[in-house]
């Protein structure tokens, strides 16, 4: 028995994020891995000492930029429940289907990494093609493709004009048919199956006591999205988790794709139910926040937990941000020993990691 | 594996979805958020867009009437453009061009007197700006 | 011996510039199947050029002479094909060389390096016996391994060894290192082994390990032509499709794990081959 | 906040701890916070169906907390970035990377504490890197730290 160590990243072609995992191999079998963090830690919580509340929106969104909506929309409400500022209702469907945006953006990312995890370029370049059009929604809409900085506190900075709206169902039309079509290609696939069945198996009791969330807790069978609790405008809109029984690398992906789709109703239904008036609440006391609360929300990876506490000075005191992936390691580290060191790969990408969020 | 190769046989005839980037360039939607600019005929110096930056990227000397602007370390958010006062801030559509060179921007304006009436009459009477753009390149 | 001269000229020439163009080729179809639009024909050869002017970081002297080894291998392969040689001994020069290129991977530390030389050997196993195969079948049909006779052969050898061409397709498609048997090294490097068997060549040395690709490349698409060697034409229409159906299998396929590549080439490739010997036989 | 939080004491911790994952409750995160020159508090937060539950505990600087990690395995990424950030000492990691899970060996400050903790250990023999909480010494605020860049 040869025990060859391979240090698995941080700089490796097949990461997207630099994640550091030193493998300890017997025979091209993982027999271990330790993860190591630190590679691109910024110290973007510390941030909050330097700048007010109102500069963190942006800064949040740096904390991750495939989710940077997400985040804002957690820090969002965090500081408006602090300060009790009531964010209007057009406000909050717009967050929503901004969210959603950025979901389906997200996920076709993924599904192209992951695609090319095990060496499928072309399908690669397919999701990527689509995840194009995306961003185009999210350019003409909000202003930027990938931070698209819309949030503010009490509301949001753009509003949609019926026109965009219009161009938007279109689209997203199109979108819909696109990823149906490459939903049937990839998982009927025999290469895909091959070397995603089975692959890093996590079973429900594992994925409930390491933690996971989001995608890999759903692809486990854990119904668990918290969505659920109809933060913003879910609870006007009729949702429901997607949730995959097998535990698997292909159960996860296959979450993904039905999530994608399941956004893009979530988006025709939101646009459907818009409600008129404002989208900016005036913030009538200029008091900055005080007291200490938790806020999550669901980014395309999982949970996302922010835990606020001021002490009504214009800098928060302490602003602690607890990203999906950093959930999703300890999983990932169960998942590992076992696998060949091929799939390797497949499996440290079945969770999704975004490792500037884990480090912030 | 069939259907696959179905998708990759069209893609040999449907249209490409890449374009020779600097010599084709898509047309930008109208909200974009792109390069930043400051009329600085309308300026009055107050200082708003330095406080609410994100980044830090703008100084403002209200003495001297003089508008720094960083655009390297400009995460184009446009906060700056919401909450100036003057609304002599704008974005364009079109994003900053990738440059070898850091520009560093540096506006020379008019210190105009503090009520708005009274500064667009000033306006009226002032004639063309003094040095309207002056981008200063430095290592 | 002035014509020997000129065609040992011809396949030293031939065979990078060919294997370049068809590489780049090869990176414009895959693109547009990709709905890209790719980069320029001659992007092979800005590569190797950029990578021949780079400053030489050298490992292991033992490497630098295994990238020399390699090169010198497979050139001689082709211009010994040019020269219309001996088919097997054609087969075991290029074997050589391809070995050469594993001792190099090896001679150095990096585990990626090591687990590719151990994959790449595993690859060189699974087709070397399939491509005797090929010669043999050659040898029954036409009662000869010089090429000079193959070449002459009245009929084309494809309507005779239908099972063998295909089995050459899956050499083809482990030797160009294509999907889904891309396993010890890939063109884009886009895997767990980073670039595997190649990692620790660099700068001028990579350059040769590429150039000695394109030989092999061209030698590869020689032994295609022999299939429909009657005329210029059929034999262009082969190598094209043949090429085609590469570049194709490659995009349509993910990646697979040596195990599958073992039991899926030998059991296909090796029961093929044996269909088709005995049908010869038998006929 | 609007969930109801449990204060506990470190002698109590695992045993609320246990009690609360044999009722079934995700470990969400711990969230740490500094109070003053002397304790540090740290939040535990768990979820049920949705529902959050927090535990708070208040440390001393000087006092090694107990760790979770026996119980819940996924705090122990958790844990060893608060041993970096602030400086607190674990007791029963399960893998302890002795305050070198995101800093450095040469890193002398724990970077989230505004009064900083001197580690006197890490200055003489940089192989033991923990930092350990020694006397806390007037306050010290850390420069500032860098601006956030743009990433994915």
């Amino acid at each position: 028995m040869r025990k060859t160590v391979i240090p698995f990243g941080p700089q490796h072609p097949v990461l997207p994020e630099p994640i550091h995992l030193k493998l300890t191999l017997v025979d091209e079998r993982v027999v271990e891995a330790i993860p190591n963090l630190g590679y691109v830690h910024r110290g973007l919580e510390r941030l909050a000492d330097v700048r007010d509340f109102h500069q963190m929106i942006q800064v949040v969104e740096r904390v991750c930029g495939i989710c940077s909506m997400i985040h804002a929309h957690c820090y969002c409400m965090g500081i408006e429940e602090l300060m009790a500022v009531e964010v209007p209702p057009r406000a909050q469907f717009l967050r929503v289907i901004w969210s959603e945006v950025h979901r389906i953006q997200s996920h076709l990312l993924w599904l192209g990494l992951f695609a090319d995890s095990f060496g499928f370029e072309s399908l690669f370049m397919q999701f990527w093609r689509i995840r194009e059009k995306i961003m185009d929604i999210s350019e003409s809409t909000t202003g930027n493709r990938v931070i698209v900085s819309v949030n503010v506190i009490g509301g949001v900075r753009r509003d949609l004009s019926a026109e965009q709206t219009r161009w938007l169902l279109t689209e997203l039309d199109w979108v819909e048919e696109q990823i149906q079509r490459l939903q049937t290609t990839m998982m009927e696939d025999y290469t895909v199956k091959k070397r995603t069945v089975g692959k890093g198996v996590l079973t429900a009791q594992q994925a409930y006591e390491l933690g996971a969330v989001g995608p890999v807790a759903r692809g486990s069978g854990l119904s668990q999205d918290t969505r659920q609790t109809s933060y913003a405008a879910y609870g006007e809109l009729y949702f429901e988790p997607v949730v995959e029984t097998e535990g698997d690398c292909y159960a996860r992906s296959k979450v993904r794709f039905r999530e994608a789709l399941a956004s893009v109703d979530l988006i025709r239904r939101a646009l459907d139910k818009l409600p008129a008036g404002e989208v900016r609440a005036k913030v009538k006391s200029l008091k900055p926040p005080k007291g200490e609360t938790v806020m999550r929300v669901e980014q395309p990876r999982g949970e996302l937990l922010y835990y606020f506490k001021g002490s009504g000075e214009k800098n928060l005191d302490r602003l602690r941000i607890r990203t999906p992936t950093f959930a999703n390691i300890p999983p990932l580290l169960a998942m590992l020993p076992g696998v060949y060191l091929s799939d390797v790969p497949v499996v440290t990408l079945s969770i999704d990691p975004c490792i500037s969020c884990t480090e912030r | 594996m069939f259907k696959m190769t179905h998708n990759i046989l069209r893609n040999l005839v449907v249209r490409k979805s890449t374009r020779r980037y600097p010599f084709e360039v898509r047309e930008a939607f109208d909200k974009v958020r792109g390069e930043l600019v400051n009329d600085i005929v309308r300026c009055i110096f107050c200082g708003s867009c330095e406080v609410r930056c994100p980044s830090q990227c703008i100084q403002v000397d209200r003495k001297a009437a003089v508008w720094n602007y960083d655009p390297f370390a400009c995460v184009f958010c446009g906060v700056c453009v919401d909450i100036c006062p003057a609304k002599s801030l704008s974005q364009k559509t079109q994003y900053l061009r990738s440059v070898d060179k850091r520009i560093l921007i540096s506006m020379q304006g008019e210190l105009k007197k503090k009520s708005r009436e009274k500064d667009k009459e000033a306006e009226k009477d002032k004639p063309a700006p003094v040095e309207p753009e002056g981008p200063a390149a430095t290592g | 011996m002035t014509r020997t001269a000129i065609l040992i000229a011809c396949g030293l020439i031939a065979g990078p510039i060919l294997g370049g163009l068809v590489s780049g080729m090869d990176r414009i179809l895959t693109a547009r199947m990709q709905s890209r639009i790719g980069p320029p024909l001659l992007q092979p050869f800005y590569d190797v050029a950029k990578l021949l002017f780079k400053e030489s970081l050298v490992v292991n002297v033992w490497q630098v002479f295994c990238a020399y080894c390699y090169i010198a291998a497979s050139s001689i392969a082709l211009v010994l094909f040019f020269l219309q040689s001996d088919l097997l001994l054609i087969l075991f020069v290029q074997a050589v060389g391809a070995v050469m290129l594993v001792v190099g991977a090896l001679s150095s530390t990096s585990p990626y390096s090591h687990i590719g030389a151990h994959r790449e050997l595993l690859q060189i196993l699974s087709y070397e016996p399939l491509l005797v195969l090929v010669v043999v079948g050659f040898y029954l049909e036409t009662g000869s391994f010089k090429l000079t006779s193959i070449y002459a052969w009245r009929e084309p050898l494809l309507l005779k060894l239908p099972f063998l061409f295909i089995v050459l397709g899956y050499v083809l498609t482990i030797k160009l290192r294509k999907s889904p048997f891309d396993l010890s090294t890939c063109h884009h490097a886009h895997q767990e082994l980073v670039k595997g068997l190649l990692t620790d060549y660099s700068g001028p040395f990579l350059a040769l390990t590429e150039i000695a690709h394109w030989f092999e490349v061209i030698l590869l698409l020689g032994i295609c032509s022999l299939f429909w060697a009657t005329n210029w034409f059929g034999m262009a229409i082969l190598l094209v499709a043949t090429y085609f159906l590469e570049v194709l299998v490659d995009n349509i396929t993910s990646r697979m794990n040596w195990r599958w590549m073992l039991s899926y080439v030998w059991g296909v490739g090796l029961t093929l081959s044996l269909v088709n010997l005995i049908w010869l036989h038998q006929g | 906040m609007r969930e109801e939080i449990t204060p506990v004491r470190p002698a109590d911790l695992i045993g609320e701890v246990a009690k609360l994952k044999i009722q079934g409750y995700r470990l969400v995160t711990l969230s740490c916070t500094e109070i003053d020159a002397n304790c540090i508090d740290v939040l535990y937060h768990f979820d049920k169906d949705l529902g959050l539950k927090h535990l708070r505990l208040t440390a001393m600087k000087a006092e090694p907390v107990p760790s979770i990690s026996p119980v819940y395995f996924a705090a122990l990424l958790i844990e060893n970035e608060i041993q970096d950030f602030f400086g607190l000492k674990f007791q029963g990691l399960v893998v302890d990377f002795q305050g070198m899970l995101y800093l450095e060996e040469e890193a002398l400050k724990t970077p989230f504490c505004k009064f900083s903790i001197q580690t006197a250990e890490k200055t003489s023999a940089p192989s033991i890197a923990h930092a350990e909480p020694a006397e806390p010494p007037a306050a010290a605020m850390p420069g500032e730290p860098a601006p956030g860049e743009m990433d994915s």
